[in-house]
C-alpha cells in the first residue's frame, strides 16, 4: 500500500540546496580544505629545507603558519591571494598601472573586440557554408585545421606582420582572439542554422517564400538556441585569446602581462591573483551572455536550448 | 477515369514516383490517374505508407514526379505554388516556436507582404473559427498538441487558398473534438465552395466529409478504387447511421482490405 | 533559361586584362605574358579550357574535371615566371610592389574564379563519390598553399616572417629526425597521456557524480571557471609543480580537458527521455544496467563531442606548455627556440606538423564516432 | 622632430635605463628625435621585429645578431653599449657543483630564443654533449625564473648578474651556497646588448644622420643613468606598464648594470672584444652559431658621427 | 463498485494525483476507485488529458499517488514492479535506436538474466506474433512508426507476464493493421489468461476488446462510468455490426460525450 507522499511549502534552506547555492558553497569550502593541506604539503620540503640550513628549531605550527605565508610559495594560500588582490583591486587607483582593475580592462577591452570579431566572422563562415554547396564541402576540413595550429607560436609573428601594415594596439590582439574564438560560433551555427527540419522549410516552400525570408524568418530564429550555447563557449575563450596575445605584444598591460611579469620575477602570489582575477572576468562575462540568453529566449517564447 | 476538363482544378495522368535511397529504390506512385474539379471534397484513404502524403506533395510541388503529368489551375505544380494557389495542412502542426499562435498564423500573409490590420484581422477570423480566441499570445508549447493541430488548420484557412490540401489534420483529436472539426469543415466547405484534398486513415471520417474517396494500396502506391459519393452536399453527424453511408462505408474498406498487405 | 555564367566569364576577362599590363620586370624593365613561352602556353591553355567550358556550359564530372585541369595549368604559370624574373619586394615598395607586376597578380586572381569554377561543378558530383568528395577540400588546400607560396615570393616577403610552403617542404624534409624526436616527446609522451588521463578521469567523475544532483550543482559552475583559466597561467604553476619534463605538460592537458569531458558527459547521461527511462524502470533495471544498458550508449555522442574538442586543446596546451620550460625536445621547444635562431621555416615546419597530427587525430575520432553512433540521427539518411 | 622606433630584447627594466632616461630628461627633443620605446618579451625576436619593418633600431646580443645576419637578415651593429658580460651559470654547492668538471650528469637550465649560443659555444669548449641519447649533460629550457634551481630541479640555472641572480638570493639561497661561473671568467664571454640597424639604413645619408642624433642622446641618457642609478631606476619603473616591477629590485638591477658599461668611449664597439666573440663563436667543431667569418656586421662610422 | 477481492489483481480506492508544476498545480487524478480481476480486459477511455496514462503509470509505479490507496498483487506498486509482476507498452515505441530489432526485444531478457537461447527462442516467438519475421537484424529507424510499434509490442510480450498494461499500443497503426492486431491481442488474452488494461482513443476498439470499459473525464482526471461488458468472451470482427456492440458504443459515447468540455 501507498501512503500518500504529502505536497508541502517548500522551506527556504530546501530552495538553496535545491538552487546552486549550498552545493557550489559546498564544494568551494572542500577545495578550500584541499588547497590549505596542498599549500602546506607543497611548501613545506622547501622550508624544511630552508629550517635545516639555519638552524631553526621548528614545530609543526610553526611548519603550517610559515607554508601559508612565504613570499614565493609553490601553491600560495588562499588568503595570500585575497590580501594581494585587496591590494591591487581595492586599493589602487583603477587608472593605476598597479591596479588590476586596469589591466582586467586592458584585457576586456580585446577579449571584446575579438568576440565581436569572431561572431561576425564565425556567423558569416556558418551562413556561408550552409547556403553555398562548394564551401560547405571545402572549408570545413580547413576550419578544423586552423584550430589544430598553435595559436600562441604563431602570434608573435602575427602581431609582427600587422605590425609591418600598420595595425597596432588593440587590433591585432583582438584578431588573435577572434582566430580563437570564431570557431565554436560557426559550428554552433552550422547546426542552428541547419536546424529546420524538412517539415517547417517545406512551410515556408508552400508559401512559395523568398530565400531571404527563409534565411531571416525561419533560419535565425531557429539558429537563436545555438548560438547562445556557442558564445558562451566562444566568450571564454576569447578571453584567454586576448590574454595570450599580450604576451607577444611585448607583454605591456593587460592580465596576461601581469601573469608573464609574475613568472618572470617567480611572484607565485602574482601569478595566481592574475589567474583568479582572469577566471572571475571569464566566469562573469559567461554570465553576462547567459543572462542575454535569458533575456532573448524568454522573448522567444522561452524554448529550452 | 477523367471528367469535363473545363473545370478541374488538378489533372493528373499516368504519375509516377520513386525514390532513389541509398539502398534500393522506392516506388512510392505508380500509374496515378486522377482529376479533381473545383469545389470537390477528395479524401485519400489507404494503409500507412501507400503513398497518400506523398501524392499530396507531388500536387503541392514539394516533390517531383518522375513521370507521367501533372497540371494545378492549367498550370506546373511549380507555377502554382509560385502563385500561393493553396494552403496546405501538414501530418504534423509545424509551428514555429519562437512565435505566438497569432505570429504563427501572421506568417504566410507576412510572407505574402500583406497590411498589419488585415493580417491581423485574418488571424482573429480564423482562430476564432477554431475555437482558439484568447490564445493569441500564447506559444505553441503551452498549447495541447490538439490545440497545436487547430492553429496549424487557422494557419493554412488565413491565406484564404481556393485549394485546400489537409494531410491527417485531425490525427491528433479525440473523437469528439474531431466529429465538431469535421462539421466545422464541412460547413466552410460548403459555404466557400472551396476544393479541398483530405488524407485520413478514418473511413467513417472520409466517408462523413468526402464527395470522392480514393482508395489507395501500398508498394508501389497506386490508386485501386475511386468512388463518388452520393450522400448530399449538406450533412450533419447523424447521416453516420444511415445505409447510404454504411453502403460506401462498406465500399472503402472492402477496397482496403483488398489491397493490403501484412508485411507493414 | 541559361544562365549566364558571370564567374567564368569574369575569369576570361581578367585574365584577357592580364595580358595588357606587366607581369613583371627584367632589369627594370617592364615585360609582358610573352617575355615567357612557357608561361605564356599555360596562361593560353588556362583561358582555352575557360572559353570551351563557356561555351558548351555543362556540368557533370568530366566538366568539373576539365575545368580543374585548367586551374592547375594556370597555376603553374605565375610560379614560371617568379623564379624566372623580378615582381618586387614588399618591404621596398610597401604596396606600390603591385605595380611591378600587375599582370601576376590580376592574373592570380583570374585564377582564383576558374578554382572555384572547378570546385563547384565538383561538388555537384560529389553526393555518393567519396573521391571527389574527398578531393574538393584537398582542391580547397592545395589553392590556399599556392596563394601562400605565389604571395610569399611573389612579393618578396623575408623568409624569417613568412616562409613559403616550398621552403616549408624543404625544411620538413632536412630536419625529419629532429621532427620525429619533437613529435614522439609531445605528441606520444605529453599529449597521449595528458589525454587519456584527463579524459578518463572527467568521464569517471561524471560517472560517479551523476548518482549525487547535490555534486553536480556544485561542480558545474566552477567548470566555466575553469575554462576561462588561460593556459599561459596554469602552465607555469604547472612546470613548477611537475617539472620540466613532459609530466607537467600533461598536467596542464588534464586541466584543460578534464571539464569539457565532465560536463558533455553529464549531459549525456541525462540526455535519456522519460519515456526511456521509465522502460528500465518497469523492468526493474538496477542502477547499473540502467547505466550500462541505457545511459552510456545515449550518452556516446556527447562523449565523442568532448574527446573531439579535447583532441584540439590537448595539442595547442602541450605545445604552449613547452614554452614555459622543458627539456631541450619537444614541439613547443623546437616553434619558441628556432624563432629566436630565424629558423622560421623549422618554425612553420613544426607548426605544419602539428596542423596534420591535429587534424588526423579530430579525423580518427570522427570515424570513430561515425561508428559507435551510426545510430544516432544525424548520421542516417532518410526515413 | 624625425621619428624612430627602438625596439629592446626584453620587458622594462633598469638593463635598458638609458633609453629610458634619455627619453624622460629630453635628451631625444634636443637632437629633434621622437623615439618610440617599445618593450620586448620571451616572444618578441628583435630580430624579426625589423625584419619585418617594425622598428628601426633593435637592442640584441651579438651572438644572436651574427646567426641573423647568416640567416640573411642583414643586421649591422652601430653601437655597443655592454662592454661586458653580464650572464653566469649559478649553480648549488649543495647539489655538487664546485667546477665545470662537476657538470657531467647534472641537469643545468639554459636560455634559448638565441641567447643559448654563449652556453653551446662554452659547452663546446668544455667538449661536453648536450644533445642526444649519450648527452653528458641534461639541458633544461629554463622558463622565465630561476624556480628551477630554488626546487632543485636542476643543479645550475643561467642568470645575470643584474637580475636572475639576485632572485636567487631573493629566493632564500645565500652567496657562500652558490658557485657562480661568470662568462667572463671562463673565457667564453660574447658581447651582449648592442644596437643594431638593417644594412639598407645604412645606404641613406639621412637615416645615418638619424642614426648619429640617436647614438649620441642615447649615450648622453646612460651617461646620466650610470650617474644617478637610484633617479634611472624610478624612471624606468614610471614606464612599465605592467606596474610589476619593485623599486628594490631595479635599483638593484641600475647599480649591477653600471658595473657592465664602460663609460669611456661609452657605446664605441671595442673591436678586440668583437673578434673575441666571433672567435669564441666559431671555435670548436659544431659551427653551432656561425659557420663562417661574417664580413660588414658592424660599422663604427655612426658611433663617430655621434660625436660630434 | 469494488468486487470479490480474493481474484482481485489490482485494487484502487479514493486514489488522488497532483502534480506539482511550476505554476499551479494539475489536478490529474481525483478519488479514483477501480477494481481490476485476474483475467480482466480493461479499457480506459476519455478525451486527451484526462489522465489516462497517469493511472496507468500510477499502477506500474511510474508515478506516486498523493493520496488514497492502491495495491498491486497484494503488494505495493513499487514491491510489485520489482517482481517484475506486468510488461508496458508505451505510448511511443520507446525502442533503443543503437540496438537492433532483435536486441530491443531481449532487452528486458537479458536484464532479467535469462540464459541466452532462451531469449533467442522468446524473441523469435513473439516477432512472429506480430508479424515481424525477417525484421531481427534491422534497426528501429529503418522500420515504419507501425513496425515500430508492433517490436515494442513484442517487447512487453516477450517478457510473459500476467499483467499486461498497454497505453494506446495501435494509435500508430492503420485500420486494417489494428483490427488485425486486435483480434491477435484477443486471441493471446483469451488463451493465456493474462489481465490486460488497456488505453485508447478508439470506441469500437475499446468496446470490442474489453470485457470492462472505464470512461474517464478531464480537470480533475475521474472516472465517470464503468461498464461490464456483455459480449462474450471469445469474439470475432463481425461482433462490430450487433446490436449490443452498437448499445455499448453508445453508451461509451454518451459517457465521453457528458465529461467533454470544449476548451481543449
Ligand atoms: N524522402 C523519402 N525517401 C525515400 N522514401 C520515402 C520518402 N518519403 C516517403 N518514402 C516512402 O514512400 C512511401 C510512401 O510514403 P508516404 O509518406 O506517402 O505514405 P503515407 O501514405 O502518407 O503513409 P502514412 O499514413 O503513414 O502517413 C513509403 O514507403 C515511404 O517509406
Ligand atoms: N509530469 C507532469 N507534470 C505536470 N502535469 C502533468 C504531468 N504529466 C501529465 N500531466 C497532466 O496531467 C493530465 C493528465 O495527463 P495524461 O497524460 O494522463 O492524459 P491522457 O489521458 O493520457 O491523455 P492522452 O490521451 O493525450 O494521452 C494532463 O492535464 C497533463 O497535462
Ligand atoms: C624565455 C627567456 N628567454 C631568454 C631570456 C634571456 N634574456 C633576455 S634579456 C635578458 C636580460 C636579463 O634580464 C635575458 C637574461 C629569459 N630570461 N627568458
Ligand atoms: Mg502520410
Ligand atoms: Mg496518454
Amino acid at each position: 500500500m501507498t501512503d500518500a507522499v504529502q505536497p508541502q511549502v517548500i522551506p527556504s534552506w530546501r530552495r538553496l540546496y535545491d538552487g546552486k547555492v549550498i552545493p557550489v558553497a559546498t564544494v568551494l569550502i572542500a577545495l578550500l580544505i584541499l588547497w590549505l593541506a596542498g599549500a602546506v604539503y607543497m611548501n613545506s620540503p622547501q622550508l624544511i629545507d630552508q629550517y635545516k640550513r639555519g638552524n631553526v628549531e621548528w614545530t609543526f605550527g610553526k611548519l603550517v603558519r610559515d607554508s601559508w605565508s612565504m613570499e614565493r610559495p609553490i601553491l600560495p594560500a588562499p588568503q595570500q591571494i585575497v590580501v594581494e588582490l585587496d591590494k591591487t583591486v581595492l586599493d589602487k587607483k583603477i587608472t593605476s598601472k598597479r591596479s588590476l582593475v586596469y589591466h582586467a580592462w586592458v584585457t576586456l577591452s580585446s577579449t571584446l573586440l575579438g568576440f565581436a570579431f569572431g561572431t561576425i566572422l564565425g556567423i558569416l563562415l556558418a551562413v556561408g557554408i550552409v547556403h553555398i554547396q562548394t564551401l560547405d564541402r571545402s572549408l570545413m576540413p580547413w576550419i578544423i585545421a586552423s584550430q589544430t595550429v598553435p595559436i600562441l607560436a604563431i602570434a608573435p609573428m602575427i602581431i609582427v606582420v600587422l605590425g609591418n601594415i600598420g595595425l597596432t594596439g588593440l587590433v591585432p590582439k583582438a584578431l588573435i582572439s577572434m582566430y580563437l574564438c570564431f570557431f565554436p560560433i560557426t559550428i554552433g551555427m552550422v547546426k542552428g542554422l541547419r536546424s529546420p527540419d524538412v517539415l517547417q522549410l517545406d512551410l515556408m516552400k508552400t508559401y512559395s517564400a523568398s530565400a531571404a525570408q527563409v534565411f531571416w524568418k525561419l533560419r535565425i530564429p531557429a539558429s537563436i538556441p545555438f548560438l547562445f550555447t556557442s558564445l558562451k563557449v566562444a566568450i571564454a575563450i576569447s578571453l584567454v585569446g586576448a590574454i595570450v596575445a599580450e604576451l607577444p605584444t611585448g607583454a605591456i598591460e593587460g592580465l596576461g602581462a601581469r601573469l608573464l611579469a609574475g613568472s618572470y620575477y617567480g611572484q607565485t602570489i602574482q601569478i595566481w591573483s592574475a589567474l583568479t582575477v582572469a577566471s572571475l572576468l571569464g566566469m562573469l562575462l559567461v554570465w553576462a551572455v547567459a543572462l542575454s540568453e535569458k533575456l532573448v529566449l524568454s522573448r522567444m517564447g522561452g524554448q529550452a536550448a | 477515369m477523367s471528367e469535363a476538363s473545363s473545370k478541374a482544378v488538378i489533372e493528373i495522368e499516368n504519375l509516377d514516383l520513386v525514390f532513389q535511397t541509398a539502398d534500393t529504390p522506392v516506388h512510392a506512385l505508380a500509374d496515378i490517374d486522377l482529376t479533381v474539379n473545383a469545389g470537390d471534397f477528395v479524401s485519400f484513404i489507404g494503409p500507412s505508407g501507400c503513398g497518400k502524403t506523398t501524392l499530396m506533395r507531388v500536387i503541392a510541388d514539394l516533390e517531383k514526379p518522375t513521370g507521367g503529368h501533372i497540371s494545378v489551375n492549367g498550370m506546373t505544380p511549380e507555377e502554382a505554388r509560385q502563385k500561393r494557389a493553396y494552403g496546405y495542412v501538414f501530418q504534423a502542426p509545424a509551428l514555429y516556436p519562437w512565435r505566438t499562435v497569432e505570429k504563427n498564423i501572421r506568417l504566410p500573409l507576412e510572407i505574402m507582404g500583406l497590411s498589419g490590420d488585415e493580417q491581423k484581422a485574418r488571424a482573429a477570423r480564423n482562430l476564432a473559427m477554431v475555437n482558439l480566441e484568447g490564445f493569441e499570445k500564447k506559444f505553441p508549447w503551452q498549447l495541447s498538441g490538439g490545440m497545436q493541430q487547430r492553429v496549424s488548420i487557422a494557419r493554412a484557412l488565413s491565406v484564404e487558398p481556393d485549394l485546400l490540401l489537409m494531410d491527417e489534420p485531425f490525427g491528433a483529436l479525440d473523437e469528439i473534438t474531431r466529429d465538431h472539426l469535421n462539421e466545422q469543415l464541412l460547413n466552410l466547405w460548403d459555404t466557400t465552395k472551396k476544393t479541398v484534398i483530405f488524407v485520413t486513415h478514418s473511413i467513417p471520417e472520409a466517408v462523413f466529409l468526402s464527395s470522392k474517396i480514393v482508395v489507395m494500396s501500398p508498394r508501389p502506391g497506386k490508386i485501386i478504387d475511386i468512388i463518388e459519393s452520393s450522400l448530399p452536399r449538406v450533412r450533419n453527424l447523424d447521416i453516420r447511421e444511415t445505409p447510404e453511408f454504411l453502403e460506401i462505408s462498406h465500399r472503402v474498406r472492402e477496397g482496403l482490405r483488398s489491397g493490403h498487405s501484412y508485411d507493414d | 533559361m541559361k544562365k549566364h555564367d558571370y564567374v567564368l566569364i569574369e575569369f576570361l576577362f581578367l585574365t584577357v586584362v592580364s595580358f595588357a599590363v606587366p607581369v613583371g620586370q627584367v632589369e627594370g624593365v617592364s615585360v609582358y605574358w610573352w617575355f615567357d613561352s612557357a608561361a605564356l602556353i599555360l596562361v593560353l591553355a588556362s583561358l582555352g579550357i575557360g572559353f570551351f567550358h563557356l561555351v558548351r556550359g555543362r556540368d557533370g564530372l568530366a566538366a568539373g574535371l576539365l575545368v580543374a585541369l585548367g586551374t592547375v595549368l594556370g597555376t603553374l604559370a605565375p610560379l614560371q615566371l617568379i623564379g624566372s624574373i623580378e615582381t618586387g619586394e614588399i618591404l621596398n615598395l610597401g604596396y606600390r610592389v603591385f605595380l611591378v607586376a600587375p599582370g601576376l597578380w590580376i592574373y592570380v586572381i583570374a585564377l582564383g574564379l576558374l578554382a572555384w569554377r572547378a570546385m563547384t561543378l565538383l561538388s555537384k558530383v560529389a553526393d555518393g563519390n567519396r573521391l571527389i568528395a574527398l578531393a574538393i577540400p584537398a582542391l580547397f588546400g592545395v589553392w590556399l598553399l599556392y596563394l601562400w607560396q605565389v604571395i610569399t615570393t611573389g612579393l618578396g616577403i623575408p623568409s624569417v616572417l613568412l616562409p613559403s610552403p616550398g621552403q616549408i617542404g624543404d625544411a620538413i624534409s632536412n630536419n625529419g629526425s629532429t621532427l620525429y624526436a619533437d613529435f614522439y616527446q609531445t605528441v606520444v609522451k605529453s599529449v597521449l597521456s595528458g589525454f587519456a588521463f584527463g579524459c578518463g578521469s572527467g568521464f569517471l567523475v561524471a560517472v560517479l557524480v551523476d548518482r549525487v544532483p547535490f555534486m553536480q550543482r556544485g561542480l558545474l559552475p566552477l567548470g566555466s571557471l575553469v575554462s576561462a583559466v588561460p593556459i599561459v597561467g596554469i602552465a607555469p604553476i604547472m612546470v613548477m609543480w611537475f617539472g620540466f619534463d613532459w609530466e607537467s605538460k600533461a598536467a596542464v592537458i588534464v586541466v584543460m580537458t578534464f571539464f569539457p569531458m565532465l560536463i558533455n558527459t553529464l549531459a549525456g547521461l541525462q540526455a535519456t527521455s522519460h519515456i526511456e527511462k521509465d522502460l528500465m524502470r518497469s523492468y526493474a533495471a538496477s542502477y547499473w544496467q540502467t547505466l550500462l544498458f541505457l545511459r552510456l550508449p545515449n550518452a556516446m555522442p556527447f562523449i565523442f563531442n568532448a574527446l573531439k574538442i579535447n583532441s584540439t586543446l590537448a595539442m595547442i596546451g602541450a605545445i604552449v606548455a613547452e614554452f614555459f620550460g622543458t627539456p631541450i625536445v619537444g614541439m613547443g621547444f623546437r616553434i619558441s627556440t628556432e624563432v629566436g635562431r630565424m629558423n622560421v621555416d623549422i618554425v612553420w615546419a613544426t607548426i605544419a606538423v602539428a596542423a596534420v597530427v591535429g587534424s588526423l587525430f579530430y579525423g580518427i575520432l570522427a570515424l570513430l564516432e561515425r561508428r559507435v553512433t551510426f545510430w544516432h540521427a544525424s548520421y542516417r539518411r532518410a526515413k | 622632430a624625425d621619428e624612430l622606433t627602438l625596439q629592446l630584447k626584453w620587458v622594462t627594466q633598469a638593463q635598458f635605463a638609458g633609453y629610458y632616461v634619455a627619453k624622460d630628461k629630453g635628451f631625444y627633443d634636443e637632437v629633434d628625435l621622437d623615439v618610440t620605446i617599445k618593450p620586448g618579451g620571451p616572444d618578441v625576436a628583435p630580430a624579426q621585429v625589423i625584419a619585418g619593418g617594425g622598428a628601426d633600431v633593435v637592442v640584441d646580443w651579438m651572438p644572436a645578431a651574427l646567426a641573423t645576419r647568416e640567416k640573411g637578415v642583414p643586421l649591422v651593429n652601430i653601437s655597443q653599449v655592454f662592454s661586458r658580460s653580464g650572464m653566469m651559470l649559478t649553480c648549488r654547492k649543495d647539489m655538487g657543483v664546485e667546477t665545470p668538471e662537476d657538470f657531467k650528469g647534472k641537469t643545468l637550465g639554459v636560455w634559448f630564443f638565441g641567447n643559448e649560443y654563449p652556453f653551446l659555444s662554452w659547452m663546446d669548449k668544455l667538449k661536453y654533449k648536450t644533445e642526444g641519447a649519450d648527452a653528458d649533460i641534461k639541458v633544461l629550457k629554463q622558463g622565465f625564473n630561476v624556480d628551477p634551481l630554488l626546487q632543485k630541479q636542476a643543479a645550475c640555472v643561467s642568470t645575470m648578474t643584474y637580475n636572475e641572480y639576485w632572485q636567487v638570493i631573493d629566493g632564500g639561497l645565500t652567496p657562500a651556497e652558490l658557485t657562480v661561473f661568470p662568462y667572463e671568467d671562463q673565457g667564453v664571454a660574447t658581447l651582449e646588448d648592442g644596437l643594431y640597424v638593417m644594412e639598407k639604413s645604412l645606404e641613406d645619408e639621412a637615416m645615418k644622420d638619424k642614426l648619429a642624433r640617436f647614438i649620441k642622446a642615447s649615450m648622453k641618457g646612460w651617461k646620466y643613468a650610470i650617474e644617478n642609478t637610484d633617479e634611472a631606476a624610478e624612471i624606468v619603473l614610471e614606464n612599465d606598464a605592467t606596474g610589476a616591477q619593485t623599486e628594490k629590485h631595479q635599483k638593484r638591477m641600475m647599480a649591477e648594470i653600471a658595473k657592465l658599461i664602460d663609460t669611456e668611449n661609452l657605446g664605441k664597439l671595442n673591436e678586440e672584444s668583437y673578434n673575441r666573440t666571433v672567435n669564441i663563436l666559431l671555435a670548436g667543431d659544431s659551427k653551432l652559431v656561425i659557420s663562417k667569418e661574417p664580413e660588414g656586421a658592424f660599422t663604427q662610422e655612426i658611433w663617430e658621427r655621434a660625436q660630434k
